[in-house]
């Protein structure tokens, strides 16, 4: 029961907001969409969700078309949830009803109780269901958008940034929660994240989008170690750059003592020193390249000192042509 | 509650005194209920031959009626002319009405209707019958009672007494002919599915257009002026006869332009005032002046009519004819 | 008494309903179907209102009555006659007159709403009768609440179609009543002003409860983030369905009414009927030649509406503003000021009036002057305006006024930015409600016009007073249609706006 | 022209969202609120923009008093920016009149047009100043809201999360935004964020809160590596937990190879490795904790293997009561 998105695009009176895409969704799976603001991850949820028609395309689960030319099932008949990136909780309702409302809309009747306290323990809201949206923090209101999208068990869950403004820990706790009804319970998860290593921790797969096309997708390791395209590899994780502007290699991997046979070394100056909580982001400028390189490291490090670094050269990654 | 005379006649009196004296007095202003085209066309004639500049205000009874009770701290107009007997009774009643017996051709006017004090002037009327549609009505009744038969049934409108003063009128005045036993008639007439429709036009018009079939106590100027214009429509005065419905004029007290009011009453009796009337298809209030499109005075047969008892009765009687229809 | 009284709250009631039951799905039809981009059908759902009602009524009357227009078209139907002369039938024709009233109201509350409330519903897998059960009618409650109040007041409060009909068919309410004791002798405004105090207490109950839902169910409903309206609402089938049912209610609120009208008003002779050789425009030749009478009537009418609607306009934004959420007890004191005038029948008020502003000791000579009139009708319109103003102002995020302080913005600056823009479609929509109630009121105009002087509805009246029926009705077209031209156009410069919500 | 906050404190109908509290905001520098979701922080900030009144304490900047018992200077004329946790744009402006509108609206007349176009290029929305809000994906919303805060260079600017929306790229160029307006313009800025990367690498000071207390303020470092409370040890960072529940050290100070003097060594198994994109997170079991400690190790390690962990003595960081 995969979802399959075949040839779906999307333009707003003249602004191309998605270019024509080919997509699979695997079900049980974790999907995670990557891409900068603006790039079409919303409107791809959107028009999967069922709010928004596609202009050219079709979306089907399995057998059963969602959405073609010819044809549209309504939102409400696709059985999905999701976390919208604005709430849109419903200000009239309490945070226990608008957890409920998904159980009440499909006619469940019993052990409503149990299920919303449980989703709201789930999110740390316990003893706040009787408050109302506007009573409660920003963080608050999204684990509100978050319980209410899950509590259902829908078979897909569309996931629009749905942790931005939690703090890391309770981040955390949520993102266990996730894998727990991805893994455990079956559900598939659509996922748009800007946090990468809530990407690469997660995700069984990664699709990068850039200016409403998808760029590359795979693994995260895949996309992350190969990408295929400058910009993915700009745009996931740091990347330090060769003098030909086609080759690249990641800063961890470059290493301060010599190691093993067949390392490539060159000479830096350190041009920037700073620190990031765990390790210190050291910049340096090398002749090897036009920007400088990033590398971490574990001290601090005068600026201007002169260095030598390693690094083993099957790191280095060829790109395509842009 | 309308107050006491007394007061009444203080506020009048004491706002006179607080308002500067007009310089040239040549201004009138006089409130009137219907017809309008005969009230425009009097005006007109008024001010051209007088010079005065004359303000109207054009209503039912009821609405000037009701103004002039809004404005009576602080009044306006200066004559009026209504529709029904009854309320210019009252107004002298009150106490609110200027007495003008020198009036010119006064003793000309129909004795029953007008004031022997002078305080009102019937200086038209019109008389009530039993207008029918032509197209629906081939031989059209004679007597009241005559609306009673189950042929008619449901097709008959009565003007509701308590919008209209005419069909007040018509009925107080049947039952000051008949005495209670009158009532016998309008009981007779809800057995018979008798509608209580609206004012005059709107108990009218249905038989314009042919939804119903006659009016009773239909008012007669209205009923030739459609026939004039060739609508399907006539009316007959049974023989048992029926009520005139008067037209008072009356100055009112607190008047602050008294000659010009004077000047306007002598101007509606006098003969090319009246001769207006006449074009208009009512029944002239002066007896000496003869109507030419229409039936004259003469030729309908009339009610005994008390008009004290049924000034006095009129608004028990619609009381009670209104819950006897609903 | 009471069972006139209780007619008059039952009628009240059940006008409610009509006009409910019309009004909400077209509201729903004109935000969520690409009917909503005819913004002229806007002014034409408003050709009901701007139709006096007693012209209405009569258009009814003389479509369905015996010998009517339905019967000379198609003589097997006049059955429906029998079936219309009834307390449905009155409520039906009331309600088509009221219902542009709530439909202007719900629909800037249902713009409000915005997509993302009801689409979070549908994901949840909502099916919409439960959607709109649990998510849009509780977001359309306060401004619902508003609108059917007015709807009552006005219904209680009103004369026209309960004297053409009501009459007709027996049925009595308060209003006639109380008519009875001001225009006819003896005149006693001391029983008709208690008698109007009764439905005074009627309305201010209705009053009380309204406000009591408004306060817990208004909430923030344009809020601080750009709200994406989906494109996948009324799609196919549903678009025939919303299509069938504009087109029904404009036969039956417009169509059916204005054909008697029209029919009336181009008849050589009444008395004849629908024909070919009856028909006539000398009607409207002697309406529209220049200078005449009724010309006069007309552009009276248009500059008196015009003044009186623009001032109440300002009064009543001001009031709307200042009510606010009616937090405090001063705010609710003046909500409910701002009501008062409408909840007793105009003649009763209109008296009041006359007695204060003619009083004596009155410094300010305003009787009988064109200012007694346009005074008349803001008093007796501002309401309106401060409902759907209100109906507006209440739904905005207050982080929106906030972030204007915020910025350095004077509270005369974000009056003048942020409040005023977010409500000008709420004032608009106030400001066409009391245009058109003004270009046609009579029951004020006939007591309170200086003598001399008449506005397009007072020479209609004066028409049917006189008989000239076919005159009065060719009157009644043109200045509707004057209104309506005059509103399509003010739409056609307004309505650049190009942002959704409100 | 320090901000200073005297024992001010808020709760909404029996809610205490903010207890009386003191701080010091100090002009030209940068100061980060870190806290859970629903601890204060928003509450903190509209106490400071005078969007609400304190229940008790007074704000005061330099020697004018902005709120105190007696007093309250209104908002418009305290002459902050701020960026709204959810955005609070206008919706009936375009997004050039949305951030035009502070530079409008403080009367300046000239170089309107300059000042808009730059602050719009330096959030990357060059060539969307007539769109409307709701024409805009989340990320360039608060982008705009981002640039309305800033366009009129106001003394002290408030920004409540303003780049949880964006993507790492662009997050780092906002970030490079406003320090080159704090350093080099002078403005203060009061930051409320949930990237603890952005807060340690940003902040001049950092307010730890929690639950409407503030828990520590210091250097970044300083709140790193000295933490003086559990909370704050466990909410900033990943920490590592000794036996007796009062000792910590961070997860990147173990190491995998015996290096220099007095080092403790633990035996620990592999009990789970993740991936998070520059390299692998592993958690460790060992006697010595409750809870598994946390390192990371830049090569796959594979679970159950049993490895010796040495560690610094003086990276163990005894924490007082709580
Ligand atoms: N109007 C209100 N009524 C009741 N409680 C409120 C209200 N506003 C805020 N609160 C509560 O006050 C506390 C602090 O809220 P605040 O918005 O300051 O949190 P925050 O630190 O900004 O959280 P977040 O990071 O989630 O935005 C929260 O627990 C919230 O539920
Ligand atoms: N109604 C609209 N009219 C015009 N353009 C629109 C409209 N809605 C969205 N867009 C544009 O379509 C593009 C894709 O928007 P979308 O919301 O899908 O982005 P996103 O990837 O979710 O971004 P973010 O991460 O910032 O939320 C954006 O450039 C946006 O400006
Ligand atoms: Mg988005
Ligand atoms: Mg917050």
């Amino acid at each position: 029961m995969d979802l399959k998105i075949r040839g779906v695009g999307k333009s707003f009176g003249g602004n191309v907001a998605l270019h024509p895409t080919d997509l699979m969704i695997r079900h049980g799976k974790f999907t995670t969409l990557l891409g900068p603001s603006g790039c079409g991850k919303t409107t791809l949820l959107r028009l999967v969700a069922g709010l928004e028609r596609p202009d050219t395309g079709s979306i089907s689960v399995g057998e059963d078309i969602l959405s073609s030319e010819s044809k549209a099932v309504p939102p409400e008949r696709r059985g999905f949830g999701m976390v919208f990136q604005d709430f849109a909780l419903w200000p009239h309702m309490t945070v226990f009803e608008n957890v409920a409302f998904g159980l009440r809309a499909t006619g469940r009747k019993e052990g409503i109780r149990d299920k919303v306290m449980e989703a709201l323990d789930k999110v740390k809201l316990t003893g706040m269901e009787l408050r109302y949206p506007h009573q409660l923090s920003g963080g608050q209101q999204q684990r509100v958008a978050f319980a209410r999208a899950v509590v259902t068990r829908p078979r897909l869950v569309l996931f629009d940034e749905p942790l931005s403004a939690l703090d890391a820990v309770l981040r955390d706790e949520m993102r266990l929660e996730m894998m727990y009804l991805v893994r455990e319970m079956g559900l598939t998860a659509l996922y748009v994240t800007h946090d990468q290593v809530e990407a690469m921790s997660m995700s069984d797969e990664v699709i990068v989008m850039h200016g409403g096309k998808v760029l590359q997708k795979g693994a995260p390791e895949e996309i992350y170690n190969q990408p295929q395209h400058p910009f993915v590899a700009r745009f996931i994780g740091k990347s330090n750059w060769l003098a030909d502007g086609r080759s690249m290699f990641r800063p961890e991997q470059i290493r301060f003592e010599p190691g093993g046979q067949e390392t490539l070394s060159f000479t830096a100056v350190v041009a920037q020193v700073s620190y990031v909580g765990d390790r210190y982001e050291v910049r340096l400028k090398s002749d090897e390249a036009a920007e400088p390189w990033l590398a971490y490291y574990p001290r601090r490090m005068s600026e201007g000192t002169e260095v030598t670094i390693y690094l083993p050269p099957q790191c280095i990654q060829r790109l395509n042509e842009n | 509650g309308c107050g006491s005379n007394k007061a009444a006649e203080d506020t009048a009196a004491a706002a006179g005194e607080g308002k500067p004296a007009e310089t040239a007095d040549k201004t009138l202003t006089v409130y009137t209920a219907g017809p309008e085209g005969l009230a425009n066309n009097l005006i007109k004639e008024f001010e051209s031959q007088s010079g005065i500049k004359v303000e109207t205000f054009q209503g039912t009874t009821g609405k000037i009626l009701a103004r002039l009770e809004a404005e009576k701290s602080n009044p306006v107009a200066d004559v009026v002319i209504l529709a029904s007997l009854p309320s210019a009774q009252g107004l002298k009643k009150e106490g609110l009405t200027l007495a003008y017996p020198e009036a010119k051709n006064a003793d000309k006017l129909n004795k029953d209707w007008s004031d022997p004090e002078g305080n009102y002037f019937s200086t038209s009327a019109s008389a009530l019958g039993i207008a029918y549609n032509t197209k629906l009505v081939t031989t059209p009744p004679t007597s009241w009672s005559d609306l009673a038969k189950p042929e008619y049934k449901d097709q008959i409108n009565i003007p509701d007494p308590s919008l209209s003063g005419s069909a007040l009128d018509f009925i107080t005045g049947y039952l000051s002919d008949k005495g209670d036993g009158g009532w016998s008639l309008f009981e007779s007439y809800k057995a018979n599915g008798v509608a209580m429709a609206g004012a005059n036009q709107e108990a009218l018009d249905p038989v314009i257009t042919g939804a119903k079939s006659m009016v009773a106590g239909a008012v007669d100027y209205m009923t030739y002026k459609a026939k004039a214009k060739g609508e399907p429509i006539d009316i007959v005065y049974p023989q048992e006869g029926t009520v005139i419905s008067p037209r008072p004029a009356a100055i009112l007290k607190s008047t602050k332009h008294e000659e010009n009011a004077k000047a306007f009453i002598d101007y509606l009796l006098s003969d090319s005032a009246q001769k207006l009337v006449s074009d208009a298809a009512l029944l002239p209030g002066r007896t000496d002046v003869k109507a030419e499109n229409r039936a004259n005075l003469g030729d309908i047969p009339l009610l005994k009519t008390d008009w004290t008892w049924m000034g006095e009765h009129g608004s028990e009687v619609t009381d009670k004819f209104t819950k006897l229809l609903k | 008494m009471m069972v006139v009284l209780l007619s008059s709250i039952w009628l009240g009631v059940c006008v409610i309903l009509g006009t409910t039951v019309i009004a909400l799905p077209l509201a729903w039809v004109m935000v969520n179907t690409r009917f909503g981009r005819w913004r002229w059908l806007e002014i034409v759902f408003l050709i009901p209102f701007m139709t006096p009602p007693y012209i209405g009524s009569m258009g009814w009357i003389l479509f369905m009555q015996k010998n009517g227009y339905l019967e000379q078209l198609a003589p097997g139907l006049s059955g429906l006659g029998g079936a219309f002369f009834s307390f449905g039938g009155m409520v039906a024709i009331m309600s088509l007159h009221l219902y542009p009233f709530l439909y202007l109201l719900l629909r800037g509350a249902l713009e409000r709403i915005g997509g993302n409330m009801e689409e979070a519903a549908a994901v949840m897998g909502a099916p919409f009768t439960y959607r709109f059960r649990r998510v849009i009618a509780p977001l359309l409650l306060s401004a619902f609440g508003m609108g059917a109040m007015l709807i009552f007041v006005k219904t209680i409060a009103e004369f026209g179609t309960p004297v053409t009909f009501g009459k007709r068919i027996g049925y009595e309410v308060m209003t006639s009543e109380i008519h009875k004791y001001i225009s006819s002798w003896p005149i006693d405004f001391g029983k008709a002003t208690s008698l109007s105090s009764v439905l005074l207490a009627s309305c201010l109950l209705v009053w009380y409860v309204q406000s009591v839902v408004n306060r817990k169910y208004t909430f923030g409903l344009v809020g601080g983030k750009g709200v994406r309206r989906s494109s996948m609402r009324g799609t196919g089938w549903l678009q025939w369905v919303a299509g069938i049912y504009v087109v029904l209610l404009l036969v039956v609120s417009i169509g059916i009414p204005y054909f008697s009208v029209v029919a009336a008003s181009t008849m050589k002779l009444r008395g004849i009927g629908l024909a070919w050789n009856n028909f006539t425009l000398d009607f409207y030749k002697e309406l529209l030649r220049w200078n005449s009478p009724s010309m006069k009537a007309l552009m009276n009418s248009l500059w008196l509406s015009l003044a009186a609607s623009t001032i109440a306009l300002i009064l009543g934004t001001w009031f709307a503003v200042a009510i606010g959420r009616s937090k405090t007890r001063g705010q609710r004191t003046i909500d409910l000021l701002s009501l008062l005038p409408n909840t007793v029948p105009g003649i009763v008020f209109v008296v009041g009036l006359i007695l204060l502003w003619n009083s004596p000791w009155m410094p300010v000579p305003l009787y009988n002057t064109y200012g007694m009139v346009i005074l008349t009708y803001v008093v007796l319109f501002v309401p309106y305006t401060v409902q759907y103003v209100k109906s507006a102002f209440t739904q905005i995020d207050p982080k929106l006024f906030q972030a204007g302080q915020v910025f350095g913005a004077k509270p005369v600056y974000v009056f003048r930015r942020v409040l005023l823009p977010l409500i000008v479609p709420g004032m608009l929509a106030g400001w066409m409600m009391t245009f058109t109630i003004a270009s046609r009121e009579l029951v004020g105009s006939l007591l309170i016009l200086p003598p001399s002087m008449q506005t397009s509805a007072t020479y209609i009246y004066a028409q049917f007073e006189q008989g000239q029926v076919s005159l009065g009705m060719a009157m009644a077209v043109i200045s509707v249609g004057l209104t309506t031209l005059l509103l399509v156009l003010l739409e056609a410069a307004g309505s650049k706006r190009k942002w959704a919500a409100p």
